[in-house]
């Protein structure tokens, strides 16, 4: 790793490629510690392995034509071990580079034989890449400066909230409702620590039914909540909602005297 | 003043600008950073803007919070037909929101926070309480007392449900493609125009 | 034609009161539902408004989905004292993400990933469809019928364009000098596989 700054030494005034508290810093911090922050900034600001090798070719006014192999491929291995010493994870793409560049160097440390004439130079894949990459990012540079509506063009309106407008409401269907909250599990699995369990939508449904049941009374007979026509199903289903809602302090079971009347009592202020 | 700086247009063309009306202590903030006027000077901009629409469909109002450019009552029947063209779609937020709620509830905005990531927005409760699919059943026992909130018989009504347990089980996660298939069949018309199915988003 | 009916003075308005540009085309089906105009008669009167608008610090601009009436640029001074904390920034990744849709659409997430040698992040496309500057056009004809995107209208008028060959020229490919390039259009599928040992890597 110290080997790092002795080849990095800038030979063109350098583009800084992060800013950390409004400095901007244009190499890598050359102490031997180096604080996990910036690195992570230093992380951040490339979009990728192109980029990256892309940054090291420029900073050292390489040609991109005719890329010294073995150099790029010992400094590209250096930052990504340094990213590693420190811990950062680092996407699969930068370390599938790092093979590719290797295997590179290693095809052009083979000796050529002269019957195999036809075969590409190893590197012309890597080249036109980076060219076919850096052509995007000059361009959505480009892009980036356009005037654009929120920063450089300011449409003209005039106020119509005054009027009565026909209100048109959105219309959704079914089908977008379920998509909807499979994007919500499918997001809640990233962050791990919420659990989704297939849960009998009955009882949801039944514990709110009892929710409206008892909202405006003080005390409703335990029993009264079942409906003795249902089906033992039924029966199970309401019973499970009972203990559903206390579990979710929802409601309180009260029960006088021994053997006496259950009755069940909303903990939900009003 | 600067050369070409005319104060009636820039007024003009600053409250056409803003979201919001503007006050002529503001517009005087605004401007007098530039240019040397004076409060006086706004005032009489404007008076001359009011005097210029006199025969345009636009008009300046003044409303509590300052002035603003608004259009006559007289083109009403045109912004009818451009309001009425429009489909109005809602929001990603909205739609997770309210499939949290059908599908978890009783539920807090806490928890809806909680599986979401992000905060819910007060604007999305509302409208979904405007059309009354949701409604508020209670406030949890906890500290904050925060209300709970359920979908309504309105909601069940809207999609042709009886009851909450003929929602669609929850798909696998897994696969969403099952799911797709399955559900093309049950729905009815399909505005799929703009938006990306979400399968293609991950 | 109704009396005191002034067709540009409602056409200011209705483009003043429309949240989107509005093309001729459009404009004409809104007002000849109630008077008795040209196409050229709009066309007409667009022109007098560019015209009226000379000295003015508004614009009538003409993108990709039709006018609309915008501030002149000199006036940005004030508008961005105004809308000082509303700027949204968009990252590299999503401006490069978007800069391949652009020049190459329609394009896969897989030719946008080939070029940027990294995988496209969901919540980058969520943001480019939210904002409705992407749509899906089409599935492409291979395994897994991956969906194929495009810029939209939408994406034209938020950089104040026309076309799309408004937008800067894509720099060209530089001619290779040293390297026997074949500058073909193959160059998507590079996974091979290597041979390299793991501890080359650490």
């Amino acid at each position: 790793m110290k080997t790092i700054k002795d080849r990095n030494k800038p030979q063109q005034s350098e583009m800084p490629f992060a800013i950390v508290d409004g400095e901007q810093i244009t190499e890598l911090p050359k102490d031997l510690y180096i604080p996990p922050v910036a690195l992570q900034v230093f992380l951040d600001a490339f979009e990728g392995p192109l980029d990256l090798l892309l940054y090291l070719i420029r900073k050292q006014n390489l040609d991109i034509l005719d890329i010294p192999i073995a150099d790029i491929t010992q400094q590209y291995v250096d930052y990504i071990n340094l990213m590693k010493e420190l811990e950062l994870e680092l996407a699969g793409e930068y370390l599938l580079m790092a093979a590719m560049l290797a295997e590179i160097k290693s095809r052009l440390l083979l000796p050529i034989f002269e019957e195999i004439e036809d075969e590409e130079d190893p590197r012309a894949e890597l080249v036109r890449r980076l060219l076919e990459y850096e052509r995007y990012r000059k361009v959505s540079e480009e892009i980036n400066e356009l005037d654009r509506v929120e920063r450089d063009i300011y449409p003209s309106s005039v106020e119509t909230a005054q009027f009565e407008q026909p209100l048109v409401l959105p219309d959704i269907q079914l089908k977008e409702l379920v998509i909807s909250f499979q994007e919500v599990l499918k997001k809640a699995e990233m962050f791990s620590t919420l659990h989704f369990t297939k849960e009998p939508l009955s009882v949801k449904e039944r514990m709110i039914k009892i929710l409206e049941k008892i909202e405006n009374e003080d005390f409703v007979r335990f029993e009264d909540l079942f409906d003795l026509k249902e089906q033992k199903i039924g029966l199970v289903v309401t019973f499970l909602a009972i203990l559903e809602l206390m579990k979710e302090l929802l409601i309180e079971i009260v029960q006088a005297e021994e053997f006496g009347t259950i009755h069940v009592k909303t903990l939900i202020e009003k | 003043m600067t050369k070409d700086f005319n104060l009636k247009n820039t007024i003009e063309a600053l409250l056409l600008s803003s979201d919001e009306p503007l006050s002529a202590d503001r517009l005087y903030k605004i401007i007098s950073n530039k240019e040397n006027i004076t409060k006086a000077d706004i005032l009489d901009s404007i008076k001359g803007l009011e005097n210029d629409y006199k025969s345009k469909e636009i008009e300046v109002s003044r409303v509590a919070s300052g002035y603003r450019i608004q259009a006559r009552k007289s083109i009403n029947d045109y912004l009818n037909i451009i309001f009425a063209e429009k489909t109005p779609r809602y929001s990603r937020a909205l739609m997770e929101t309210l499939s949290i709620i059908a599908y978890k509830q009783p539920v807090t905005r806490g928890d809806i926070e909680a599986i979401r990531g992000v905060s819910v927005s007060s604007s999305i409760m509302r409208t979904l309480s405007d059309r009354n699919w949701i409604k508020i059943i209670g406030y949890r026992d906890v500290p904050g007392k925060p209300a709970m909130f359920s979908t309504t018989s309105e909601f069940l009504n809207y999609f042709g449900l009886e009851r909450l347990d003929e929602l669609p089980d929850l798909p696998d996660i897994k696969e969403p493609k099952n799911l797709d298939l399955e559900l093309d069949d049950q729905s009815s018309n399909q505005n799929k125009e703009s938006s990306i199915p979400k399968s293609m988003l991950n």
